[in-house]
Formats: C-alpha cells, structure tokens, sequence
C-alpha cells in the first residue's frame, strides 16, 4: 500500500531512499555483472546444456528444498513455542538456535559427520541398520538444513510475535482446538515471515560449501561442482557454471517472492 | 444457568474483586459499567481466556472454570471484533461451523442465512480490509452466532453502529434472547442496558455495585453510582432538615439552597434526581404550584433531538429540557440569568450515605 | 605493516607446520620482517595466481607439476624441487583391523567390506592421483592382477577434494584408512602403515619404475584428458614473475634452502629433503638458486 | 504473552510442540555437544588464553559488527522501500537480493575479488589512490557483508510490512515529515524484525568462510584461524578454538536477544 | 475557510462523487452518514492521506489539495484511534510538539495541561496496550489536540464512550469551538449531530445529500434519507389522495390506510413522520380529537429510559412511547391488539417524490 502523502515522485524522503537503496542494489549487482561481463555467453549458453550442471544443480535445489520443507516440520512449532510461551531458559535457547549461522562451514560439517557417522549413537544405530549416511542425499540435506534451519526459526518466530494474540483467542472461542487455531490463524497469518525464512533457508541450503563437502562429495550439489570446476579446469569454466546456477536461482526466487506477494 | 462465584483476578494496575452473579436460562443480562470498570476482563474470564486467580464459572451447574475455551459452548462477541484478516467475510462467518467439521454445503446454507439476517449479504465475497465499522460489526456477530450458542457474550455490539443499524441490530438481539438465547451483553450504555435487559449488574473499578432486574435496579439504585450512572443530569446529594406532613421533605443540596420533594423520612440523607423537563425556566417569577424555584445564569445551550437542553448555574447545575420554540421566545443565551421551578413532585428520592 | 617487509607465501596444505616453522625462525632472524602464509590445496594456491589476480611472493606446491603445468610460462619461469614425501596408509589406533595391518594386509583390509577407506580426488588434488598410481603399483609389486580397480571401485563416497578433509573424516570416525603423504601423518599424530618405496611413490631414484604405470585425470577442459605418469613425489616452490616483493622472497627462500634452515624442520617433519636439486628441466633457475643445485 | 486456554501444563497441543521442537534443538545442539565431548576442558581452557585465538575471534566480532552497522544504513532504507512502494522490476529487485545467500561462497569471492583488485572500475580507483583493499579488514567486511546483507534487508523488510500504516498515517497527520514519520514511528516499530535482521547479519558474518579467505586470508578472522589450525595441527588443535568461538558467539547471541526481549 | 470543492474518489467497490461543502471559520460541522457512506474516506481526503481522483480543497482560499500531510494544520481524530503502541501515554500525547521541536519543558507543561483537560492524568505514565476504549480515545484525542489545529476533524470521537464521559467530552467539544476551533466531526449518530452541529452535511452512499444548517436541514430535510436518518421510527411514504380546507391533508399510507395531517397541497406525494410519543394506545376507541385511528397487534415492546417503546403491527408499524405505568394499566404484551391514534396536528409532512 503507497503512503498518500508520501507518493510525490520527488519528495526528499523518497529521494533519499532511492538513493540509499540503490547502493545496496549496486553492490549486490556489481560482483555479479562483473562475473557476468567476463564471461563469452556462448560459454554460459555451453555450460546451461551441459549435464552435469544441470544435474548438480537440480541436485541442489532439490535437496535443498526438501530438506526445507522437511525440517520446517519440526522448526515451525519450535518458532511458535519461543514466539508464545515463556519457559525457563528460553534466552539460552533463543541463543542456541542462532548457533548455527554462526559455526564456520567446516566446523559444522566436522561437527555432523561426528553425529551421523562413526561411533556417536545415530552413527552406530544407522550402521546397525546397515545405512550408511555418508556421502548420500540424506547427509547433505542434513549439513545444508544445519546451517540454514536458524533462518527459518527466527523469521518463523518474529512472524508469529506478529500475529494478535486476540485473534487466536477469538478462534478458541469459536470451538477451534489450540491446534486448529494454529494452523488455521496463526500460520496463515505468520505466513509471509514463514515464507521469507523457507526462501532464507532454502537460498541458504543451496550455497553451503563447506559443511557439505566434508559429509558428502558426490553427489555434487552446485556448490560443489562449481568449487570442482574452480580447481580442476579454472574459472573460465566455473563462471558460467555459477552464472547458470544463480540465474536460474534467481528465477526462483522471482517466483518464490511473487507468490508470497498474491497473499 | 451461569454462575460467576466470586471471581478475582489481578493485574499491576488494576483489580477484578470477588464477582459474583447469575444468569438464568434466557435472560438478557447486561453488565453496565463505565470505561476501565473491568467489563472486558469479566468476559474474558467467563469465556475461558483470562483464567482468575480465584473464583470459579458454573455452566448449567458443570464447573467449567477449568474447561478448554473452545468447548465451552460460550459465543463471545469482542469489543474490537476481531475479524480474521486473512479470510473474506463468507470465511468469517464460516469459520466456526467449519472447524466443528460441518460439510461444506451445510456451511454455506448457515453462512447465507447469517449474512441475510445481519444484511450483509451483498458484501460476502468481500474482503474485510476495506470493510466500514458497522459492517465489520455485523459481520463479527454472524461469526459468533454461527453456531448457536448457549450463552451469547457481546462486548459492546452496538457502539459502532449508525442510529438505524443500532434499531435493527437491538431489535434482532431481543429476537434472539425471545427465541432462547441467554445472552450477556456488557456495555457503558445505560439506554442499552434499559432497553434490553431484563437483569442488570452495576460494574464499577472492578466491583459488581448491584444486581437484580432491570427496572429494580434503574428504580431503586442501592448506590448514589448505579443512580448517576443511569446518566440523569440533574442529581445531587441532599441532607434532610426537616419534613412535613404528607411526606413532603425539604432537604440541603448545598448550604443555601433548599429543596422540597416527597420521600419516606426515616433516612437523613441521600440521593435526589430529576429529569430534565421537569425543570421550567422563565424570566419571571410567577405564583405557581411548584415550591421549589432557584435563579441562575446561563452557562450552556445546545440542540436536542427534540429541542435544547440549558445548563444553570444555581450554585449548583440544573439542567433543563425546553422546545426549540421556547428557546427564541425566552431569548436563552449563555449569560442570561433566569428562574428554574421543579415540582416537588418530579423529584424522585434515592436514600443513602 | 610495511608492505616492503612483508611476504606472502601460498603453500599447499601438507606444508602448513614445516612452513609456519621455518617462517618463524626467519621472522626471528630478520626482525621486522612478516611472512604471511596462506594454505589452500596446491592446485587452488595457483588459481588463485593465474584466476584471481591474487599476488604472493612464493608458492609452494606438494607437487611440481602443478607450477610446471599451471604457471609455466606465464606466471613463473623455474621452480625448485626441494623435497620428496611417501605415500603412507593413514589410520586411527581404534579403526577396523588396525591391530592386524602390515604392509602384507592392508590391500585385503582395504578391500574388507566392513571397512571403509578415504582418498582424495585424483582430478582436484595431486595426492588423489598419486593414490591411484600406488595402487596400480601395488597391483604389480603383490602380483595382485585387478587389485587396484576393486579397491578403486570401492568407498567412493569417502572421496574428497583435498586430503584435508579426508582427516576429520577418519578423526571423525567414518573412515579407518585415508592415503596420506607421510609427513602430514606425522605432523597430524596419526598412526600410518609405511609402504615399500616401489610403491609409495617416495624414492626419486625408482624414478624409472614408477612411470610404469599411468592414470587418467581431467584436463584443462571438461572433455578433455589427460594422462599422468607414475613419478615420485616432488614438492616444489617458485618465485612468481608478479611477486610484489621478489627480493625479500629470494631472501626467504634461500633461508629455507639452506642446510639449517627451512630443510632441516622439512626434514625433522618427515620428508626426505631433495637439495642439492637437480635443475634439469626446472626452467630457467636464477642464479642466486644455483647454488643448491647439483652441479654435473 | 500467555494464551490463557492453551495453558494446561499438558494440553496435547502443548505437548506436541514441545516434542518437535525438542527435535530441533537436539538437532542443532548433539553435533555440538558431540563437539565438546571429544574435547578435554583444558584443552579448551588453553586455546581460550592464546592471544591469536582471541584476537581473531575479537577481530571476526568487531569487523562482522562494523560490516552490519555500517551497510545496515544503505539496507534499511532498502527494506523499507521493498515495504511501502509499488515500482517496476519490484519483483526482480526482491529476487536480486536474495541472491547473496544462495552463491556459493567461493563464487562470491571470486566475484569479490573481481571487484574490489586489479581490472575494475573500483579497483582501479583505489590502486590511483594507493590502496589495496585485499587482504584488509575492509575486504573482509566487504565479503562478509556481501554474503550476509539479504538476511537484514528481508527481516527489515517483514517488519516494516508489519507497521500498520495507520500508524504512519496519523504520525503525518501530526506534522512529522516522512523522514521523522520513518524514524520515530516505522523504525521502532519493527524493531524487533529488525534486530533478528541485525543478529542474522552479524552471526551469518561471523561463520563466513569460502569468501573471506579469497579476498583475506590474513588478518586471520576466527573462521580462517579455525580452518588454518586445522589444516596445519589438525582437529585436535581446530576444536578448541571453534569451542571458544562458539562459547562466545553464544553468549553474544544471547545477549543480543535478551536485547530484544526488553522493548 | 475550509473548502470541499467537487471531490471524487474511486475504490473497486466504492465511489466518493463530487462532494462539495464549506465550513466557515468558527463552525462546528457534522458529517452525518450511515456506515459505510464514505464518512472516514472524506475525512482522509481532506487532511491529505487519500488524494482524491478529482476535486480541491482549499483552506483559508489557499488549495491545499497537493500540500504535504504534515504542513496543512489539521489535525485528526481517528476511527481506530491510531495510538502508537510503542509509546506510553505521555509520549503519544508529546509526539506532535516533539516532532515539532518544542523544548522538553513546555513540551511536559503542554502535555499535563493537555491531560488535565481530558482527566487522563492519572493514566499518564502508562503504557498503551492495555488500556480500555474510553481511555484510549481521550489519550488520542489529546494528542490530535497537542499542536492548536487550525481545524479538527473528528472521525466518530464519541462512539466508545460511556454515558457520562460522553457528556464531559461533548461539553469539551463545544467548548473547543467556542473557542474558535473549526470543528468537522463525522458521525452516524443523530444525536451527536443535533447536539453538536451549527451546520451539517449528510452524506449517503458516497455523495453529499443535503448541506446547511443544523435546525434547517433536519426541520426541512430535502429527501426522505435525511429524514429517515433523524432516527425517526414513524417514517412513512405517503400519496396524497384528497385536501380539504385549512391545509388539512388525506393521504394514504398503504392501499387500506388512510392517515390525515397539515400541508400544503402543491405537492401529489412525499413522507410523513410524527414522534412516538404522539401515539396515544388504548384498548377501546373513544370519541377523541384525533382523526387517525389504526387498529395492530403489538409485535415488540421494550423498555427505554423514561417508559416503554411499543411496536405495533396496523399493516405498517407504529413505535408508540408509553409510560412505565400505562403499561402496567393497559398490559401490553407481545400479542395483545390495540389502537393506535395520532392528532394530524403531531404529523410533519416532507415533500417528495
Ligand atoms: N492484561 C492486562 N494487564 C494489565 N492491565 C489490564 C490488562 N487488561 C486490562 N487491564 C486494565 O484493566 C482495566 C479494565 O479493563 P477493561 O478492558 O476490562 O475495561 P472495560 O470495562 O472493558 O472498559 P471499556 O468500556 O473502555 O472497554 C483497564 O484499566 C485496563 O487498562
Ligand atoms: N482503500 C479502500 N479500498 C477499497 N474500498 C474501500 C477502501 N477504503 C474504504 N473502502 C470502502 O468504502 C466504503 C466507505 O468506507 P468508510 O470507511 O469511509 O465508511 P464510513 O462512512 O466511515 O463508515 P463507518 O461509519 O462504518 O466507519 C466502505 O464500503 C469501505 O468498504
Ligand atoms: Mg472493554
Ligand atoms: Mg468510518
């Protein structure tokens, strides 16, 4: 919704946005043009057909998104708990959750692979039942959700800070059950926050190196072919690589933000 | 069939104390009581979402103060209608019906039905952003009616609605109450609590002042508070000096002014009051039946729906009721000094401290 | 700090501790001075010269090649081998059949389902390539036809770019045994099977013998090919054309090849020290390195 | 604030979403527990007195907190422009910024360094001027901004679109000029978003990696001083030191968000 | 010196249509409408945070119509009130003189001054959220006040409160004015319009029906709609069939009903209304005065503040006021037939079509 008041194409206020905005813009969009401009487009039109990156990157996005959505399942109602109740050591916890974001890559990585694999009790249950998680789909979903899920809980938990506590009162008294209410008013209405931390955590899923690289090599996510690229035949051909990948990222995104606009 | 017995609830600022009432099977109670009085807290509290620090909720003789909000068969209409702003009106109303797992048609059937009955079926498909006071009023009440329930709870349901929705939504508000429903209806109206109650609490700073029927309490308020709430501007505490035959009293309302009026005489002191157009004003003095007359000066004029209302300062205010008509001849303007007569007999006498 | 007194050197990994050492006694000896280390894998430390316009004033690679193939001619003209290492089988006390190892059992170890072995990837690392190679000599050494190809064809999940990662796997636990250069065995406290020179890949003079057997790893480009040669294991460093601050990383260099300097800690960490060198087909060598060349 | 009603110390709705998230924070906390349990406390105690550790620990805090302050007054603006205005290529530019979170971190450094050294536009400027960004704190903030950015602007975002702009409105109507409007009305009242975006910015800064060590890999920041450790002395030596940097980090977070709980 | 000057604004499901109007220095306008006419969107329009399709405002002869919210000196009372929410009370009510610049000092004098007037001062340190209706709109209301607007412009300041805060506030309003504030003040109610107003405009469905003086509108209101919305119960379409001498008039209500009043008989057809307490119930006829005598049966009866309101069903309904005790005496029920008579002299006549 526009501020009347506020529309006059050059007011100073808006002016000053602009202008501030778009430094932002310029400095997300210029290392990118920069990549860009180097790169010959026959090669990134060469490399868009190329197999394996494509199926690096369908990997990626794949991956990411189900870890996503499948971590989302648990995430979601921690947001809400930490959103709504008050219990003891909910700033410890609150501090824990962010814990992630913060671990280098590596260490993360070091740190799973110590949990899934190995002599921890996941790592022995799972060898017990003759899985072995190293170096499957499953462990990258679970180094990517690691470092990416703190982006979910924390827009998840603002979004529902957000919605009235009066509206899901209102819902209790019309008959819904705590849990109807929650799925009925509280997420919808938390919706664009969720959105906009599954967009965080997904993005964030799709660029993580490190963690991934140590639980699992192959199959190569994007980051890991374009990482593989770099080293083996050099950045002539690992540009076009990551421009494929971030244009059709991009594309995604668009979309992903379109769809939380139609709300 | 509801029981409040003695419920207390506390916060920083502000203190519900040991309320205590009940409503029967098909009364229309309204609890009265000013702005800050606590009247939303006691909803909350009956309907399960402020649980009190003491006291319980009887439904129906069950002991439901520790019931599920969502089971306890109370419909509660809040104060600022808490529309669902996700949902379009149609999703409003049936939102209740759906989540008790009605199928869809019979949803639609009731959420129709609803929307006439509240007039806002043309706006069903709109959503409830843009919607206008009133219509997001009524469309809250559709919402809390869906699913009949047993005790109606209403938050100040008719504050914002325009002169001729308030007729139609009171009207429709009797008709539900004559066809069953108890309803319990809070408000700082006292017309409202008049025109629809057949009982009434008195709430005041926390505190249920009195209870009982309607017309009982409006005519024998046990409290100079319930009597001025009632909203008469002419009402002022009086010492009883002396009484005559017949029951004529005549009583101090300040040091030098006296008045006459009819009362029982066993009680010193108390409350008198007197409506507005009881009190004739003029510029002169004439021999009249009336014994009590008291001269003052203009300090307010201002329109009435059916004429002007004066206020007179006596050293103490009177308020009069006079026609548009008197008001030219009389030539009223702030500043003018005028005579005020009240029949003794207008005046009615509420005894207390 | 005094850009003049500084340099950097980019070094691969396996040379992290002897370099931060002999960085350390130059530091000392030359007050003032800051020698700045970076590590990375030996192929990165490169592209970081030719891609990135990254400017250092060494590079020390785990593999002569890389410099040869990589920076030759454009980025550098010579380079310096100055030291061999051995390929060892890396372990932890407690992995999977560690009591019985020996330089008889590890091929059926490797091969035993319920162990799992690491090696890093021929096509990022020279250590990946080199395991292959051992391999396929072991294959001969142990008259043991098809050996190489089953043990290759197994545990390719525990493949990683670079051979450091292949150590928090096995401290990790989820590996028993990784292909390691013996002095990152040693420097990382890790028990290792040594293996014969006709395998490790350690002794220059077997020269010969170990260019018997050959490997594919990928080209400069994604179809391309390129075949690699058995040799022994040769680190090498360089002063690139581009070096900001030439003189002090001659300074430095000369330091480190001298007997009690650089070789001596490079030596006390496990590898055999190469100098004096043999400048044959090392480029064109200043002067001022000839002195730690062989002179024939 | 309590939902009276959903209060029932084991209401099944309550109980439900204590075990997921339980689930979660298990999650998060076993690989680091895991972490810490393979670490002897005086091997901790002893890295958390090296003066190396600690400054590069201090020097990844302050330049990660300089890095959020300081693009924070370009971002915000942003955000608020993403909130309130309707123009064209809105969705793109939406797009746009989420595109730092899914680069690989590598690829944003390489993209970086084009940048900021030798043949661009900037470089050039700053080589006339006689400076060399690489390798200095500056060029960290600058990688650490530019992986870490879009997790400020999209929570900054989601608040202001939470500010009802009645509010704005009436602040107007009382003669405060939009700029004023923006500063005492929409600013605080997305704070708390606000200050999730700053904590994410910050901790995402912290754990870079991939693009630091491409444009600096010294002064060492925590994140490069853990991996050098690791890769010169091994996981012995590097887990004591991500222990105290997550031990601190933590306490950080914590802070932080008590920070948040007061207004 | 606040012009209107052909305003016109379109929403998807509404339109605003050339409204014009002026409001002279010193007047207390009231913008009458039911819910949903178009009252809050006018409002916005003038104080600039809707900018109209078509259409000026001027103040003071000056067009403001492009002038910035900020510098048009009027201030605002909003429906919802629009508190800050992370302000306490003191700081809400400071906000205009800080944004200002005002040093602290006269900032705090303003303020107490402020919540003095208002009776707020006890609430001044509190924090926003959890104060009630009443409170809220008086911090609000305080706070538009801060600056001395040149105009205020009210959206529904009385709808939320009490009966006796409604009394102290209307009385600061007209005070206001008196002191020379130019009042707009939208609202639905009647009666806040005949109370307040010098001058009203009513507004239907997006478009200004008629505009003019308080007593002339509603005395002579131009269109059925205006009149009906002086709240009158007894509203009826009339044709007229027959005149006699003296201006008395035949008319019929319905094809059966015939009712008898005074008007002139130029005009063929328009609507009647008379006051309920000109309907005189009884159970049998007698020889009376009046000419209009309808027989119904009595469909709602409810109380009101000084007797009881009486429905009843003669083909066309009858609000009737009564008495407490006539009801007693006559025993009116739901159900019970009566007569309903009505002096043709107690019928107002509105011309029409
Ligand atoms: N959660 C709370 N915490 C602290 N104080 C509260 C809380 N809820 C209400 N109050 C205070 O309790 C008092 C009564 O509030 P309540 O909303 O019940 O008033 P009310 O009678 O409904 O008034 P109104 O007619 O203005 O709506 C008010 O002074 C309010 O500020
Ligand atoms: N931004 C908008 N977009 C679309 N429709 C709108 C918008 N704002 C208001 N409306 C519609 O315009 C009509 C008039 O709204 P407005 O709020 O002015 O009514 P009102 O006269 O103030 O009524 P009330 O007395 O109930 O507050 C309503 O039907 C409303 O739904
Ligand atoms: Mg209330
Ligand atoms: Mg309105």
């Amino acid at each position: 919704m526009q501020l009347a008041g506020m529309t006059k194409q050059f007011s100073p206020f808006r002016l000053a946005l602009m202008l501030l905005s778009s430094i932002v813009i310029l400095f997300i969009v210029a290392p990118l043009v920069g990549m860009v401009v180097h790169t010959p487009f026959k090669d990134i039109a060469a490399t868009a057909n190329e197999s394996q990156v494509l199926h690096s990157i369908w990997l990626s996005i794949s991956i990411s998104a189900i870890a996503t959505v499948f971590f989302a399942i648990p995430a979601i109602p921690l947001s809400y708990l930490l959103a709504r109740y008050d219990f003891p050591l909910k700033g410890l916890i609150n501090g824990l959750v962010d814990l992630p974001v913060v671990i280098p890559h590596s260490v993360a990585g070091i740190a799973l692979i110590g949990i899934i694999s190995g002599d921890s009790i996941i790592g022995n249950a799972m060898s017990v039942l003759g899985v072995n998680l190293i170096g499957t789909p499953v462990a990258i979903a679970v180094a990517m959700a690691f470092v990416s899920l703190p982006f979910l809980v924390n827009a998840a938990r603002d979004g529902f800070l957000q919605v009235p506590v009066k509206l899901e009162q209102a819902a209790l008294t019309l008959g819904a059950s705590p849990f109807k209410v929650f799925y009925t008013i509280s997420l919808p209405l938390a919706f664009r926050n969720i959105l906009t931390g599954f967009v965080m955590m997904f993005a964030r899923g799709l660029s993580e190196f490190g963690a991934v690289v140590i639980v699992a090599y192959h199959p190569m996510v994007a980051s890991v072919m374009i990482y593989d690229r770099f080293t083996t035949f050099g950045l002539k051909y690992a540009r076009p690589a990551a421009i494929v990948f971030l244009s059709i990222s991009l594309f995604v995104f668009v979309f992903l933000r379109l769809l939380s606009r139609k709300r | 069939m509801l029981i409040a017995d003695q419920i207390s609830k506390s916060f920083p600022t502000f203190k519900l104390a040991d309320i205590s009432f009940r409503v029967n099977q098909g009364d229309y109670f309204v609890l009265l009581g000013p702005s800050g009085s606590g009247k939303s807290i006691l909803l909350k509290v009956l309907v399960g979402l402020v649980s009190p620090d003491k006291g319980r909720v009887f439904l129906d003789g069950k002991n439901i103060t520790h019931e599920p909000v969502g089971q306890r068969q109370l419909g509660i209409l809040f104060q600022d209608l808490a529309i669902f702003p996700h949902m379009n009106v149609f999703d409003n109303i049936a939102y209740p019906l759906k989540v008790k797992g009605l199928e869809s048609k019979s949803v639609k059937k009731r959420v129709h039905e609803l929307a006439e009955r509240f007039s806002i079926s043309n706006i069903i498909k709109r959503d409830t952003r843009n919607l206008s006071g009133g219509e997001l009023q009524r469309v809250a009440m559709a919402r809390t009616l869906a699913l009949n329930p047993r005790v109606l709870l209403l938050d100040e349901p008719l504050s914002a609605l325009d002169t001729s929705l308030h007729l139609e939504i009171s009207a429709l508000l009797r008709e539900l109450n004559r066809n069953g429903t108890t309803m319990i209806h809070v408000t700082h109206s006292f017309d409202e609590a008049i025109t629809l109650a057949n009982r009434v609490g008195v709430i005041r700073n926390g505190s249920l002042v009195q209870v009982g029927e309607t017309l009982k309490v409006f005519q024998n308020p046990n409290n100079d508070f319930v009597a001025h709430f009632t909203g008469a501007r002419n009402f002022f505490k009086v010492e009883q000096t002396s009484d005559s035959q017949h029951g004529l009293v005549i009583g101090n309302i300040t040091n030098n002014h006296k008045i006459a009026f009819f009362a029982n005489s066993n009680y010193k002191s108390g409350y008198i009051l007197f409506s507005e157009a009881a009190v004739v004003l003029a510029h002169t003095i004439s021999e009249q039946s009336a014994l009590n007359i008291f001269k003052g000066k203009v300090v307010d004029v201002f329109a009435q729906p059916y004429g002007y209302e004066v206020v007179l300062d006596c050293g103490f205010r009177i308020h009069a009721h006079i026609t548009w008509e008197s008001k030219e001849k009389l030539n009223i303007e702030p500043g003018v000094e005028l005579f005020a007569s009240i029949k003794a007999s207008a005046i009615r006498f509420i005894p207390g401290a | 700090s005094d850009k003049s007194n500084t340099i950097t050197i980019f070094h691969a990994g396996s040379l992290s501790l002897p370099l931060k050492a002999a960085a350390d006694s130059f530091m000392k000896a030359n007050p003032g001075v800051q020698v700045v280390l970076e590590s990375a894998g030996s192929v990165e430390c490169s592209r970081k010269i030719t891609e990135l316009g990254r400017k250092c004033d060494l590079f020390f690679s785990a593999d002569y090649n890389v410099i040869k193939n990589l920076l030759l001619t454009e980025y550098a003209t010579y380079f310096i081998p100055f030291a061999s290492n051995k390929m060892v089988v890396a372990y932890r006390p407690d992995s999977r059949l560690a009591d019985s190892i020996s330089a008889d059992s590890w091929i059926d170890i490797l091969l035993n389902q319920d162990v799992r072995y690491g090696r890093s990837d021929p096509n990022n690392d020279p250590c990946g390539y080199r395991t292959v190679l051992l391999l396929e000599l072991a294959e001969k050494y142990y008259s043991r036809t098809g050996v190489a190809s089953q043990i290759l064809a197994k545990d390719n999940k525990y493949i990683r770019p670079k051979e450091v990662d292949l150590i928090a796997l096995l401290e990790a636990g989820a590996i028993d045994y990784f292909f390691i250069y013996e002095s990152v065995a040693l420097q990382h406290d890790l028990s290792f099977l040594s293996l014969p020179d006709s395998i490790n890949l350690g002794n220059p003079d077997l020269s010969d013998y170990y260019s018997s057997v050959s490997t594919q790893i990928k080209g400069s480009k994604p179809d391309e090919v390129l075949s690699i040669h058995g040799e022994p294991i040769l680190y090498a460093f360089t002063i690139p054309t581009n070096a900001p601050n030439a003189e002090l990383a001659q300074k430095f260099a000369s330091f480190f090849l001298s007997k009690n300097g650089g070789l001596s800690i490079v030596e006390a960490m496990g590898q055999n020290v190469l100098v004096p060198f043999n400048p044959d087909g090392c480029g064109e060598v200043p002067k001022e390195f000839l002195k730690f060349a062989k002179m024939n």
